[in-house]
């Protein structure tokens, strides 16, 4: 390689030329601390998913039903509907992924599914676990609902649903799914 | 318009962890480079746009701020673009368009990741309360979309293995990509761990520390640069495109704004049949099957048809549309410096300083980056050829 | 919309970065470690202290590792009466540009009180660590000597 | 170069903490806001250009998120700065210079309410010598402000009075956050804060968004009775060390103000971006303002100081103020960095 990026050498003091080992490299830990808040349509979503129901809201443009509930529409750029849209806890699934390793801050056993699960009457998957199932048997399609974790451990947050399980209902139709692939 | 010529390229030595540098270490060598590629000193350059992906990578806020030094900018304007995955393509076009502007006439553009001071799957993707986890990173991410396109194109399994085959295989003739893996064979990777399946551990890319740099200067430094014996890559299109990551019906395997970035740098290109006006192609592959997905998304086959241009190996330096010679994003992986490496390989090809991974007799070629969730777009058409 | 009141929690932002320093933050880092400091000349003749990689006014690389004092004069402070997380001090201290004697520029640190003391001109000391690791925090503070 | 106006401005009522909002909650309505007062939709616009930080939100891409609120579909050309908005807007000036596009919608942003922002800001700090210490940002500005006391260059009377009148000023912008008619000798009667800074020299911490429209040629005189034309615009940035700064000038807005014609004409108005009271009078000097200027009419950011998003409201204030025929010619500022190390000034006229 070229050599315009050899730095010319240094001129030590004597101090410094004569120590063996110099520092290399240092540690900065940091720590920065913020109060996190997800804003009025997530807050109200989920502390509906406490009561162990899921929603989503309806943009008056596109007509789209969004769950998670947006307060904006991401492609018409307006207001969605204030009213708050009961959806069901089961949906289907549109794509997975199968993970093999264990990821940074998370402890699941491998191998786990996360798959992409459009929950019956809106129009946008949402990603979450898919268990209790042979890993070699998910495909697109499957028809799935929701385990939620036990009344007591309940709150706003989506790991409410511990996962989702095949709920035995037949394969959903290519064409109910089709524009979510 | 000003027209604008790519002088100079320079990069490091893409690796795991530069530990002989710091931060300003590493962009000043990828500057030089560029600057003695162009003939030119610090005081050449009127202005330096610079790019990279999270600042929670190195844990600097603005590290252009403290990079001001490094990078010969006091007294200049030092302009800091972050377009998420593609902000290297993007940076570099904010830098064409300073030239072609006619504001600055030579601007240095430079983008870099130090990927090693702290750990990609922490800084890309640490939890946000409320959020449903991320379960798995990047790849956890992207890997139904690559499910989805198989079951759309109806692919076989193998197709992405070759890609990383070819891509692991040409950066071995490239001696600044960080990996150098000769003895890869499609056995290995078959057999490497499959990580988020359908994704194998071969078929992503590394976390690399490094930089690139480029010196784009107006029509009359493009001229002096010819006159002088160093042929310049001549711009012919830039283009940006971006799109909400999550909405009701996206297409995540073919984006509509990558298609639409796409049409629009060729049509300033003149470019009306990409697959056989384009001589080599830089494309942003950070999982091998992005390259045929993209073959489609940039219009250089049909829908469902990319994985047959890597079947047919059109896209292996022997083919007829060779993409990534340089080993690719699958190869080298400084995030932030990714974009840029594509674009600056598209500008070397041209001038014909690619050495072993050169093609021959290239007239035309394009860089194209991508980033957050296939979302934003950046792409640059560059020939030998004034326009 | 019926107002909710929004969720919130903690969110911390938390990494040990590990920096590779480059042979002359390197010097400079080598230097607290063994209980000095050094600086570097700039183009114009001035020793920098800590020392910059680059020139500030031509870019060059700078190359010569120059020793100075430990001890030098306040060429600005400020006082911080509430210490915030992960400065150097917990209870109040200044803040200061200190010329170490040798130095041609401002060295940022912190000086122990008491703020009756501090101003402009004054002369103040590094107090070092027991323990050093090649870190700023090398450098505990300094104080003011007569 | 081509004839560039700034046509509409938008911004939020600023306060303390729109803690509770998200920011695409509490930006779209802005947006929606500002395409209105320009008459355009967003068929109609070429390009958007934000400015934000990750680390006032602590998220990695929080931009992209926040991007939602636009509505980016169909697909638009579109890209971000990691710099204050006014930097946004200087990218869509130069891309309207290169012809490519004709308006351009420019938005920024800055929630310090999730965290402490003076900590924040030291992580833009030098990261081997200086970020370990976690030097606030008041500090830094202290320090900066005693070079000059100790200089001469200013005193704290003068910087109680730079106080007193942005306050004052305030008190005629609905979106400012300090407000009030307080003297300056009752602001020094108080107790300093971080001495020799008292409270009242130092910014407000802010939530707050802003958006402006931008338009080329007779399309803006078609879209506007007055438009603010934008004759001339610079950026540059010093070093990033205190300790080899001359703390009471500032090179780069000097040489910024000099490359974008500060001294061509008469000034009438400047709105600054000095989020500290001496950095108001080290601007005016670096700038050449003289006292016939009237200084940051809208309080400036002492009045409100939403990060990344403080420069950007310069530019749509002092439009809105030649849009509606108070000026003829002004400048606009905007700052980056600990001490003012980045500055960017335009010169913006009425016809």
């Amino acid at each position: 390689m070229s050599d315009v990026v050899t730095a010319p050498p240094l001129t030590l003091p004597d101090r410094l030329s004569s120590i063996d080992e110099p520092v290399k490299s240092i540690r900065t830990p940091a720590a920065v601390r913020y109060t996190y808040s997800p804003g009025q349509a997530p807050s109200e979503f989920l502390y509906k998913v406490a009561q162990k129901q899921l929603t989503g809201r309806k943009c008056p443009q596109c007509t789209k039903v969004y769950i998670p509930p947006r307060e904006t529409c991401p492609t018409c750029g307006v207001t969605t509907l204030p009213d708050i849209i009961d959806l069901p806890d089961v949906g289907t699934v549109t794509s997975f992924c199968v993970v093999n390793v264990q990821f940074y801050g998370q402890a699941m056993e491998v191998p786990y599914v996360g798959a992409l699960i459009l929950i019956d009457g809106s129009d946008i998957p949402l990603m979450h676990l898919l268990q209790e199932v042979d890993v070699e048997t998910v495909h697109m399609g499957m028809r799935v609902e929701a385990v939620w974790v036990d009344e007591g451990d309940m709150g706003p947050t989506l790991e409410s649903i511990k996962y989702f399980r095949p709920n035995g209902e037949p394969d959903a139709d290519w064409n109910s799914y089709k524009d979510n692939v | 318009m000003e027209r604008v010529a790519i002088v100079g390229t320079g990069q490091t030595k893409h690796t795991s962890t530069r530990g002989d540098v710091s931060i300003g270490g590493l962009v000043r060598e990828a500057a030089l480079r560029a600057l003695a590629d162009a003939d030119m000193t610090w005081d050449d350059i009127d202005a330096v746009v610079i790019g990279k992906a999270p600042d929670f990578f190195e844990g600097v806020m603005m590290p252009e701020l403290y990079l001001a030094d490094a990078l010969g900018a006091i007294g200049k304007p030092m302009f800091r673009v972050h377009t998420a995955g593609s902000v290297g393509g993007s940076t570099a076009i904010v830098a064409s368009e300073l030239v072609s502007s006619g504001v600055h006439e030579r601007v240095l553009t430079l983008a870099f990741e130090k990927q090693s001071e702290s750990e990609a799957m922490w800084a890309l993707s640490f939890a946000i309360p409320f959020q449903p986890p991320m379960h798995a990173g990047a790849g956890g991410y992207f890997a139904p979309h690559i499910r989805s396109y198989m079951q759309r194109s109806k692919a076989p399994d193998h197709i992405g293995i070759l890609v990383a085959l070819k891509d692991r295989l040409n950066a071995c003739k490239n001696p600044y990509a960080h990996l150098h893996e000769k003895d890869a064979t499609f056995e290995s990777i078959k057999d490497s761990i499959m990580l988020w399946d359908p994704i194998r551990y071969s078929e992503t890319c590394p976390s690399s520390d490094g930089a690139f740099a480029m010196v784009l200067t107006n029509e009359k430094g493009g001229d002096d640069a010819a006159a002088a014996g160093r042929p310049p890559a001549w711009v012919k299109g830039t283009a940006m495109r971006s799109e909400p990551t999550m909405f009701a019906g996206r297409d995540q395997v073919s984006p509509l704004g990558g298609q639409l970035c796409s049409k629009d740098v060729y049509a300033q290109a003149g470019i009306t049949n990409p697959r056989a006006e384009v001589d080599v192609v830089e494309m942003y592959v950070p999982f091998s099957w992005f390259e045929p997905m993209w073959l489609e998304n940039l219009g250089f086959c049909e829908e469902g048809e990319g994985w047959r241009l890597v079947e047919d190996g059109v896209t292996e330096m022997t083919g007829d549309l060779p993409v990534n010679c340089s080993g690719g994003v699958l190869s080298t992986n400084p995030i932030g410096a990714s974009g840029m490496i594509r674009f600056g390989e598209a500008a070397m090809q041209v001038r014909g300083q690619c050495g072993e991974h050169q093609i021959d007799g290239v007239r035309t070629a394009v860089g194209h980056a991508y980033g957050g969730g296939s979302q934003f777009f950046a792409m640059w058409v560059l020939g030998s050829e004034k326009p | 919309m019926a107002e909710v009141e929004v969720l919130r929690a903690p969110l911390v932002v938390e990494y040990p970065f590990t920096r590779t320093t480059g042979p002359v933050i390197g010097a400079f880092f080598t230097a607290l470690r063994e209980g000095f400091i050094v600086g570097i000349r700039g183009s114009d003749g001035r020793v920098i202290v800590p020392p910059f990689e680059y020139d500030p006014q031509t870019s060059e690389p700078l190359t010569e590792i120059v020793e100075v004092a430990d001890e030098g004069e306040i060429v600005s402070w400020a006082w911080s009466g509430e210490p915030l997380e992960g400065q150097p001090l917990d209870h109040p201290f200044g803040w200061a540009l200190i010329k170490l004697d040798g130095a041609d520029t401002g060295f940022l640190h912190v000086v122990d009180g008491p703020k009756e003391q501090l101003r402009t001109g004054v002369r103040v000391k590094a107090r070092w660590a027991a323990e050093r690791e090649g870190s700023i925090n090398d450098i505990e503070a300094f104080e003011v000597i007569a | 170069m081509r004839d560039v106006a700034i046509i509409a401005f938008a911004q939020t009522k600023h306060r303390r903490s729109y803690e509770g909002t998200s920011e695409v909650e509490f930006l779209a309505p802005v947006l929606q806001e500002v395409q209105a007062k320009a008459g355009l939709e967003k068929k109609d616009i070429d390009f958007v250009c934000s400015g934000s930080s990750d680390y006032l939100a602590g998220q990695a891409f929080s931009f992209v998120v926040t991007l939602d609120a636009y509505g980016p579909w169909p697909p638009i050309t579109e890209s971000h700065v990691d710099m204050d908005g006014a930097w946004a807007l200087y990218e869509a000036w130069v891309k309207m210079q290169t012809g490519k596009i004709d308006t351009a919608l420019i938005y920024a942003y800055g929630k310090s309410s999730p965290g402490s922002i003076r900590r924040v800001l030291t992580r833009q700090l030098e990261p081997y010598y200086t970020q370990p210490l976690w030097p606030d940002s008041v500090a830094l500005a202290a320090l900066q402000a005693r070079v000059g006391l100790d200089a001469g260059t200013w005193t704290e009377e003068q910087m109680a009075e730079v106080a007193a009148t942005s306050r004052r000023n305030a008190k005629g912008n609905p979106f400012a956050q300090v407000v009030d008619d307080a003297e300056p000798a009752t602001l020094l009667s108080k107790d300093y804060f971080v001495d020799p800074l008292r409270v009242h020299d130092c910014p407000p911490i802010t939530d707050g968004a802003a958006a402006v429209i931008m338009v080329a040629g007779d399309k803006a005189k078609e879209l506007t009775d007055r438009p603010a034309w934008i004759r001339g615009i610079d950026h540059r940035i010093d070093p990033a060390a205190l300790g080899v700064r001359d703390l009471t000038v500032s090179p780069s807005a000097q040489l910024a103000a000099e490359k974008a014609g500060v001294a061509d004409g008469n000034v009438d108005v400047a709105e600054l971006h000095a989020p500290f009271t001496h950095q108001e009078i080290i601007l005016r000097n670096a700038l050449g303002l003289g006292d016939g200027v009237d200084v940051n009419p809208s309080g400036g950011a002492l009045a409100a100081n939403p990060v990344m998003t403080a420069g950007l409201i310069r530019f749509g204030e002092l439009a809105d103020r030649i849009s509606r025929g108070e000026a003829d010619r002004g400048v606009a500022h905007a700052t980056s960095g600990a001490c003012l190390q980045q500055n960017l000034v335009a010169v913006l006229e009425g016809e």
